[in-house]
C-alpha cells in the first residue's frame, strides 16, 4: 500500500509545478513571490516528504523493470540486477542532466 | 525424540462444526522433518480424522500447499528447523474450504481452461506426424520455458490481494499458463488467448503487487508475466485503434 | 468476456510512472534542498531564465505538460486501485470516475495555462 | 442412481490422459469419463525426470532399442509387444512435441536426446530432468481441448462393476459428498498407475498404492509378473527421492567409501576416466541396467565398503566434474532436490545415494491392444503389465509406454464400447447400491476396531522390505506372506475415527491399505513361486536363470483361498534367450 501512496506524491508535486506555471503566467512579481515560497520550513518539510516517496517509487518502479524487460542473449537470460542496473545508471544521467538544464553552470 | 514442537491447526468439517476451529497437536522434532512430515505424523499416530492433499513430497504435484503462519508454502518443501514456536497452519487463503486444510480448486480449473493452454495452430497449418516434431532452438525454448514451471499449487493465489478481494480475475498462473503458449514458437492461438487474457478479468485487475512471484515454488514468475502480457496486449490495442483496416499491420 | 480499454489509463500509468521515477527525485531535490540550502542560486529559477526557458520554446513547453499530466494519471490509476481493494469495490465505478476524471480536468488546466505562457 | 458413458477412464495421470484423448480423436460421439482420485496433475506422473527413450535420431534403429529392451527384460519380455511398442513410439513422442511439451532442443531445433542406463546409444528424449511432469501438463492441458472428456476430479474408484461377464462400470466415492456413485460405460479402462507404496522407502508418491490392480484382480483377471519390483539405484537416504538416472546419463559416477567406482567389480565394464570423451560408455558401468546396479549395491554394503548412515548405508553419485553450468541446464532438479531434502549442492559435493523401490515391471494382465481377460477392461501405463519390461524395466521405457498403450487401449476401447452400447443398467445400479452399503458398513460406520491404519500399514511395509526386497529367498518370502495373512486379518478389527462424508481421507488411506494388501500378498506368492533368478528377481536360494522352467510369465489370481499362481508363456518371436552382457 506504500507503493500505492506514492503516487500521491507524484501527483502534488505536479500540482505544485503546475501551480508556478499558473504564476509564471501572471508576471514577474507573482512568480518570484511563489517561488520565494519554497524557502519556507514548511515547503521545506513537504518537498523532503515529497522526496521520500518519490524515491520509494523510483526504487521499487525500477526494481520490477526486470519482470517486464526479459532480454535473453543466446540462451542465457539477462540477470535482473543488470535490467535494474541499467535504469539506475539513466536515472543518474539523466538526473545530472536535469540539474545542469534547470540550474545553469 | 526428547524435542517436540507444537502445530496449530485449522479444522473445519462441514458436517459437524459451524465455525473453524483450531486444534493443537505436539508432534517429535526432527530436524530434517518438513511440516507435511509432521502433518502426516499427526494423522498417521495422534488424529486419523484430519484431511489434508499431499502426494509427491517432493515439491512438484503440486498438492500440498497450505498457509504456515501465514505465508502460502508447499508444505514438503517448508522445513520444521526453519520455525520456531507454535506453527500455525491453514488451507490456502482466497479459496472456499472445503473441510480441514482441503479447498475447492473448481475456480481455478475453470480459468485454467478459459486461457486454452493447448497450442493452437491456424487452420491448415498443422504439420502432419510423418514429417517430425516442429523445429524449436534452444533460444526459442528459453522464451517461454520458465512459464512452464507452474505445478498449478495456487500459492500465487493465495498471495494475490487483488484475487483475495475478488475472485473473478483469472490470476496469475492461470495467465502466466497463457503466456507460456503465446510465447511458445509452436502456437499460433495467442488472439484467442487475448478473450480471456486481455479482458477486464484479466491481466487489468492486476495491479502488480508481485506478490505472487515472491511465493511461487518454482520461480515462474506470474507477475513478471502479467506485466509483460500488459505490454503485448496494450501495443495490440493501439495498433487496432490507429490501424483500423488491418489487426496485425 | 468484454475485451477491455484498460491499455489507455494503463498507458498513461506507466508512461507517468517511468517519467516520475526517472525525474521527480532530481526536481524534489533542486526545490527542496538545493535551492532553499544555498547550494544553488534562488536565481537559476528566477522569473526571467524561467519565463525565457518556457515561453518561447515548444519543446519546453511540451516537456513540462507531458510529465505534470502524465503524473496525474499516473496517481489516477494507482489511487483507483489502491481505493477498490481497501474494499470500496461497491462504487469501484465512482471512484474510475472520480481519479481519471480529476487526473483529465488537471490536464486540461496544465494545457491552459502552458498555453498562456 | 447412475450416471453414463461410452468408455470411463480410472486415472489421470499420463496413460489415462493419453487414452483419453486418444478416444476423444478416435471418436468424437463418445463421451469419456476420466476417473481420478486426485486432480490428473497431481498424478505420480509428473515425478518422472530423466525422460522418455524412442527411436529419433539417424544414428540409432529401431532394432537397437528393441535389442535393449528385450535383453534388459531378461527375456522375459514378449517380443511382439516390444516390437510394436519401439515402432509406434517415435510417433507419440512426436505427438506429444506437438501438443506443446517443451522438449529440450539441439541448436538445429530438432529434439535432443540424451543416454540412459542399458540403451545402447543416446535415444532418450527430456525436457530439462522433468521430463514427467512436462508430459503431464501437456497431456493434461492438452485434454482440456476435447469437449467430450469430463473429468470426475477427486473420485476414488473402489470396485469394477462385472455383469454377464463384462466390465461395464465401475463404483468411485466422489471424495467432496463422499456418496458412492455408480459410472456405467461400455468400457473400461484401468490408468492407476503403479505400486510402490506397499514397500517402506519408494521414489512412488503416496497415490501409488495399486488400487487398480487390486481391483482388477478381484474382479477375475490375474496379476502378471509381480515379483519383479524395480529398485532404482540412486534414491536419497531417508526420503527416497529419486536422483534421476539421468544424471548418470551425463556422466554422474558412483563410488563406494573409499571414493572407488565399484561397479567394475560386478560385472559391469570397466570404468574410462571421466576426464575420457568415451565417458560415459553406454550399457556399461554407471550406465548398466538397474537390476544390476541395485544388485551391485547389496553386495558392495555385505563387503563393507559402503558409507553407514542414520537411514541406512549409502554410496556416493559424483556429478562434481560436470560443472555447474551443466549441472544447471541439464540437471536443475536435481540440484534443487540434493540441496533442499539432502542439504547437499551436488556442484561441489557427491550426493549419498541408495537403492529404492521405484517401478512395478508387473501388473494387470494385458495383451497388445492393452485388454485384459474381462471383457470391457482394458488396462495401460504402470498398472498393466504387456509385457514390454518383463523381469526389469529400462529407464525412460515407461513414460513412452504410457503414450503408447495408454493410446492403444484409448483406440481399442473406443472400437469396443461402439460395438457394445448396452448395457445392464438394473443390475449395475444395484451393486453400485450394494458397493456404497459395504463402505458404509465396513468403514465409515464401523464401530470397534482397535488397529491404527498407520500400524498396518507399518508392518506391511517392513514385512516387504525384509522379505521381498532386492534378495528373497523360500524362508524370506515364506515369512513375509505369513506376515501378511497376520495383517489381512487384523485389518478386519481395523479402527476408523472418522465418520464423516466430506473428504474423508481416513477412509480413503484404509481403503488403499485394503488394496495394497491383495497387491503385497500377490507380490509375495509370485516371487515364493518362481525359483529362479531373472532380472530384478533374485533368490539367494536360486541364484542362476532357469529358461528351461522359468522362461514364463507368472500369473496371480485371487480366489477364495487366496492366491492362485499360474503360468502363460513369454512370446519370443525374434531372438531367444542369451546371456545377458554388460560393459563388453
Ligand atoms: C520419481 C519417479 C521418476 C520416474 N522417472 C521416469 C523416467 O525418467 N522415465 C520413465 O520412463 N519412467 C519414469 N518413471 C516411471 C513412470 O513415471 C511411471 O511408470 C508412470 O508415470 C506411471 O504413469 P501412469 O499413468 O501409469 O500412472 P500415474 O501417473 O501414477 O497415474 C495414476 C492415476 O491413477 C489415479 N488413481 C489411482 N488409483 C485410483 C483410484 N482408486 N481411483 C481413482 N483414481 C485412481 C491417480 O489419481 C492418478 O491419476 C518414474 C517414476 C517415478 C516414481
Ligand atoms: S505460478 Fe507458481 S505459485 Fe502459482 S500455481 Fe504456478 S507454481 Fe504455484
Ligand atoms: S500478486 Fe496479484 S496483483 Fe498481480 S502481480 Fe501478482 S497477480
Ligand atoms: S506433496 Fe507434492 S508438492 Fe508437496
Amino acid at each position: 500500500m506504500v507503493r500505492e501512496l506514492t503516487s500521491v506524491g507524484v501527483a502534488g508535486y505536479s500540482v505544485f509545478l503546475l501551480y508556478l506555471v499558473y504564476r509564471l503566467g501572471q508576471g514577474s512579481e507573482a512568480y518570484d513571490a511563489a517561488i520565494g515560497l519554497i524557502m519556507s520550513p514548511a515547503s521545506i518539510a513537504l518537498h523532503l516528504i515529497a522526496l521520500v516517496l518519490a524515491l520509494y517509487h523510483t526504487v521499487t518502479w525500477f526494481n520490477v523493470t526486470p519482470k517486464v524487460i526479459v532480454i535473453h542473449l543466446g540462451e542465457e537470460r539477462v540477470p535482473a540486477f543488470m535490467i535494474a542496473g541499467a535504469h539506475y545508471a539513466g536515472w543518474l544521467a539523466v538526473s545530472m542532466i536535469v540539474a545542469w538544464a534547470v540550474l545553469g553552470t | 525424540m526428547d524435542k517436540t514442537m507444537e502445530l496449530e491447526i485449522f479444522r473445519y468439517r462441514p458436517e459437524q462444526d459451524s465455525e473453524p476451529t483450531f486444534q493443537t497437536y505436539e508432534v517429535p522434532f526432527h530436524t530434517e522433518w518438513v511440516i507435511l512430515d509432521a502433518v502426516n505424523y499427526i494423522k498417521d499416530e495422534i488424529d486419523g480424522t484430519l484431511s489434508y492433499r499431499w502426494s509427491c513430497r517432493m515439491g512438484v504435484c503440486g498438492s500440498c500447499g497450505m498457509m504456515v503462519n501465514g505465508v502460502p508454502k508447499l508444505t514438503c518443501a517448508a522445513f520444521l528447523k526453519d520455525y520456531t514456536g507454535k506453527i500455525r497452519i491453514e488451507p490456502l487463503e482466497g479459496f472456499p474450504v472445503e473441510r480441514d486444510l482441503i479447498f475447492s480448486m473448481d475456480d481455478f480449473i475453470a480459468k485454467l481452461k478459459s486461457v486454452k493452454p493447448w497450442i493452437i495452430r491456424k487452420e491448415g497449418e498443422d504439420k502432419p506426424l510423418e514429417e517430425g516434431e516442429y523445429l524449436q532452438t534452444p533460444r526459442q525454448l528459453v522464451e517461454y520455458q520458465q512459464y512452464t514451471m507452474c505445478i498449478n499449487c495456487m500459492l500465487c493465489y493465495a498471495a494475490c490481494p487483488v484475487y483475495a478481494h475478488d475472485n473473478t480475475f483469472l490470476g496469475p498462473a492461470a495467465i502466466a499458463l497463457g503466456q507460456r503458449y503465446n510465447m511458445d514458437s509452436r502456437d499460433q492461438g495467442r488472439d484467442q488467448r487475448q478473450e480471456a487474457i486481455a479482458s477486464h478479468e484479466g491481466i487489468w485487475q492486476c495491479t502488480f503487487v508481485g506478490e505472487c512471484s515472491a511465493v511461487c515454488p518454482k520461480d515462474v514468475d506470474p507477475a513478471g508475466a502479467i506485466q509483460r502480457a500488459k505490454v503485448a496486449s496494450t501495443i495490440d490495442y493501439f495498433k487496432e485503434l490507429l490501424l483500423p483496416w488491418g489487426k496485425k499491420s | 468476456m468484454a475485451k477491455s480499454n484498460e491499455p489507455i489509463p494503463w498507458s498513461l500509468f506507466s508512461a507517468g510512472g517511468m517519467l516520475s521515477a526517472i525525474l521527480l527525485p532530481i526536481l524534489i531535490v533542486i526545490t527542496g534542498i538545493l535551492v532553499p540550502f544555498g547550494f544553488a542560486p534562488l536565481e537559476s529559477l528566477g522569473f526571467d531564465r524561467v519565463h525565457a526557458a518556457v515561453s518561447g520554446n515548444l519543446l519546453v513547453k511540451l516537456i513540462l505538460f507531458g510529465f505534470i499530466f502524465l503524473s496525474f494519471f499516473h496517481w489516477a490509476h494507482r489511487f483507483r486501485f489502491a481505493l477498490v481493494d481497501m474494499g470500496l469495490r461497491k462504487i469501484k465505478g465512482l471512484i474510475g470516475f472520480a481519479c481519471y476524471g480529476s487526473a483529465l480536468a488537471g490536464t486540461v488546466i496544465t494545457a491552459a495555462l502552458l498555453w498562456r505562457i | 442412481m447412475s450416471v453414463r458413458h461410452d468408455v470411463v477412464i480410472v486415472g489421470g495421470g499420463g496413460a489415462g490422459l493419453r487414452a483419453a484423448i486418444a478416444i476423444a480423436e478416435t471418436n468424437p460421439s463418445l463421451s469419456v469419463a476420466v476417473v481420478s482420485k486426485v486432480y490428473p496433475m497431481r498424478s505420480h506422473t509428473v515425478a518422472a525426470e530423466g525422460g522418455a527413450a524412442a527411436v529419433i535420431k539417424d544414428n540409432d534403429s529401431l532394432e537397437d532399442h528393441f535389442r535393449d529392451t528385450v535383453g534388459g527384460s531378461d527375456w522375459l519380455a514378449d517380443q511382439d509387444a516390444v516390437e510394436l511398442f519401439v515402432n509406434e513410439a517415435p510417433a507419440e513422442m512426436i505427438q506429444l512435441e506437438h501438443w506443446g511439451c517443451p522438449w529440450s532442443r539441439e541448436p538445429d531445433g530438432t529434439v535432443a536426446v540424451r543416454p540412459f542406463g542399458g540403451m545402447n546409444i543416446e535415444r532418450t528424449w527430456f525436457a530439462s530432468d522433468k521430463t514427467g511432469f512436462h508430459m503431464l501438463h501437456a497431456l493434461y492441458q492438452t485434454s482440456l481441448k476435447y469437449s467430450p472428456i469430463v473429468s470426475y476430479d477427486e473420485s476414488f474408484a473402489t470396485k469394477i462393476l462385472v455383469e454377464n461377464g463384462r466390465c461395464q462400470g465401475v463404483s468411485a466415492l466422489d471424495l467432496r459428498t463422499g456418496k458412492v456413485e455408480t459410472i456405467l460405460a461400455s468400457a473400461l479402462i484401468l490408468c492407476t498407475g503403479g505400486a510402490g507404496r506397499v514397500f517402506p522407502f519408494t521414489t512412488n508418491g503416496a497415490i501409488n498404492t495399486g488400487d487398480g490392480m487390486a481391483m482388477a484382480y478381484r474382479a477375475g483377471v490375474p496379476l502378471k509378473d509381480m515379483e519383479f519390483i524395480q529398485y532404482h539405484p540412486t534414491g536419497l537416504p531417508g526420503t527416497g527421492i529419486l536422483i534421476t538416472e539421468a544424471s548418470r546419463g551425463e556422466g554422474g559416477i558412483l563410488v563406494n567409501k573409499d571414493g572407488y567406482r565399484y561397479l567394475q567389480d560386478y560385472d559391469l565394464g570397466k570404468p574410462v576416466q571421466v576426464t575420457d570423451p568415451e565417458h560415459p560408455v553406454k550399457k556399461s558401468m554407471e550406465l548398466g541396467p538397474r537390476d544390476r546396479l541395485s544388485q551391485a549395491f547389496v553386495k558392495e554394503m555385505e563387503r563393507g565398503r559402503t558409507i553407514p548412515g542414520p537411514h541406512g548405508d549409502f554410496v556416493l553419485l559424483d556429478l562434481r566434474h560436470l560443472g555447474e553450468k551443466k549441472i544447471d541446464k541439464k540437471l536443475p532438479f536435481v540440484r534443487e532436490l540434493a540441496k533442499n531434502y539432502a542439504g547437499i549442492d551436488p556442484v561441489y559435493e557427491p550426493i549419498p545415494v541408495r537403492p529404492v523401490i521405484h517401478y512395478i515391471m508387473g501388473g494387470v494382465d494385458t495383451d497388445t491392444d492393452s485388454a485384459t481377460s474381462l471383457l470391457g477392461l482394458f488396462a495401460a501405463g504402470e498398472v498393466a503389465c504387456v509385457s514390454i519390461n518383463g523381469a526389469n524395466r529400462l529407464g525412460s521405457n515407461s513414460l513412452t509406454e504410457l503414450l503408447v498403450f495408454g493410446a492403444r487401449a484409448g483406440r481399442a476401447a473406443a472400437i469396443f464400447a461402439t460395438q457394445n452400447p448396452d448395457l445392464d443398467v438394473e443390475a449395475l445400479e444395484k451393486q453400485g447400491a450394494d458397493e456404497q452399503d459395504r463402505i458404509a458398513r465396513d468403514f465409515i460406520r464401523k464401530e470397534g476396531g482397535t488397529e491404527r491404519i498407520a500400524t498396518l500399514r507399518r508392518e506391511m511395509n517392513e514385512t516387504m522390505e525384509s522379505g521381498a526386497g532386492i534378495y528373497r529367498s523360500e524362508r524370506s518370502l515364506r515369512d513375509t506372506c505369513d506376515k501378511l495373512m497376520e495383517l489381512r486379518q487384523r485389518f478386519s478389527n481395523l479402527l476408523i475415527e472418522d465418520r464423516s462424508l466430506t473428504f474423508n481421507t481416513e477412509l480413503t488411506s484404509a481403503l488403499e491399505l485394503d488394496f495394497m494388501l491383495d497387491v503385497a500378498l500377490a507380490i509375495g506368492q509370485s516371487a515364493l513361486a518362481r525359483t529362479e533368478s531373472r532380472g530384478s528377481h533374485q533368490r539367494t536360494d536360486h541364484p542362476d536363470r532357469d529358461d528351461e522352467n522359468f522362461l514364463k510369465h507368472s500369473l496371480a489370481f485371487h480366489t477364495d483361498d487366496g492366491v492362485r499362481i499360474g503360468y502363460k508363456d513369454v512370446v519370443i518371436t525374434k531372438w531367444p534367450p542369451q546371456e545377458r552382457v554388460y560393459g563388453k
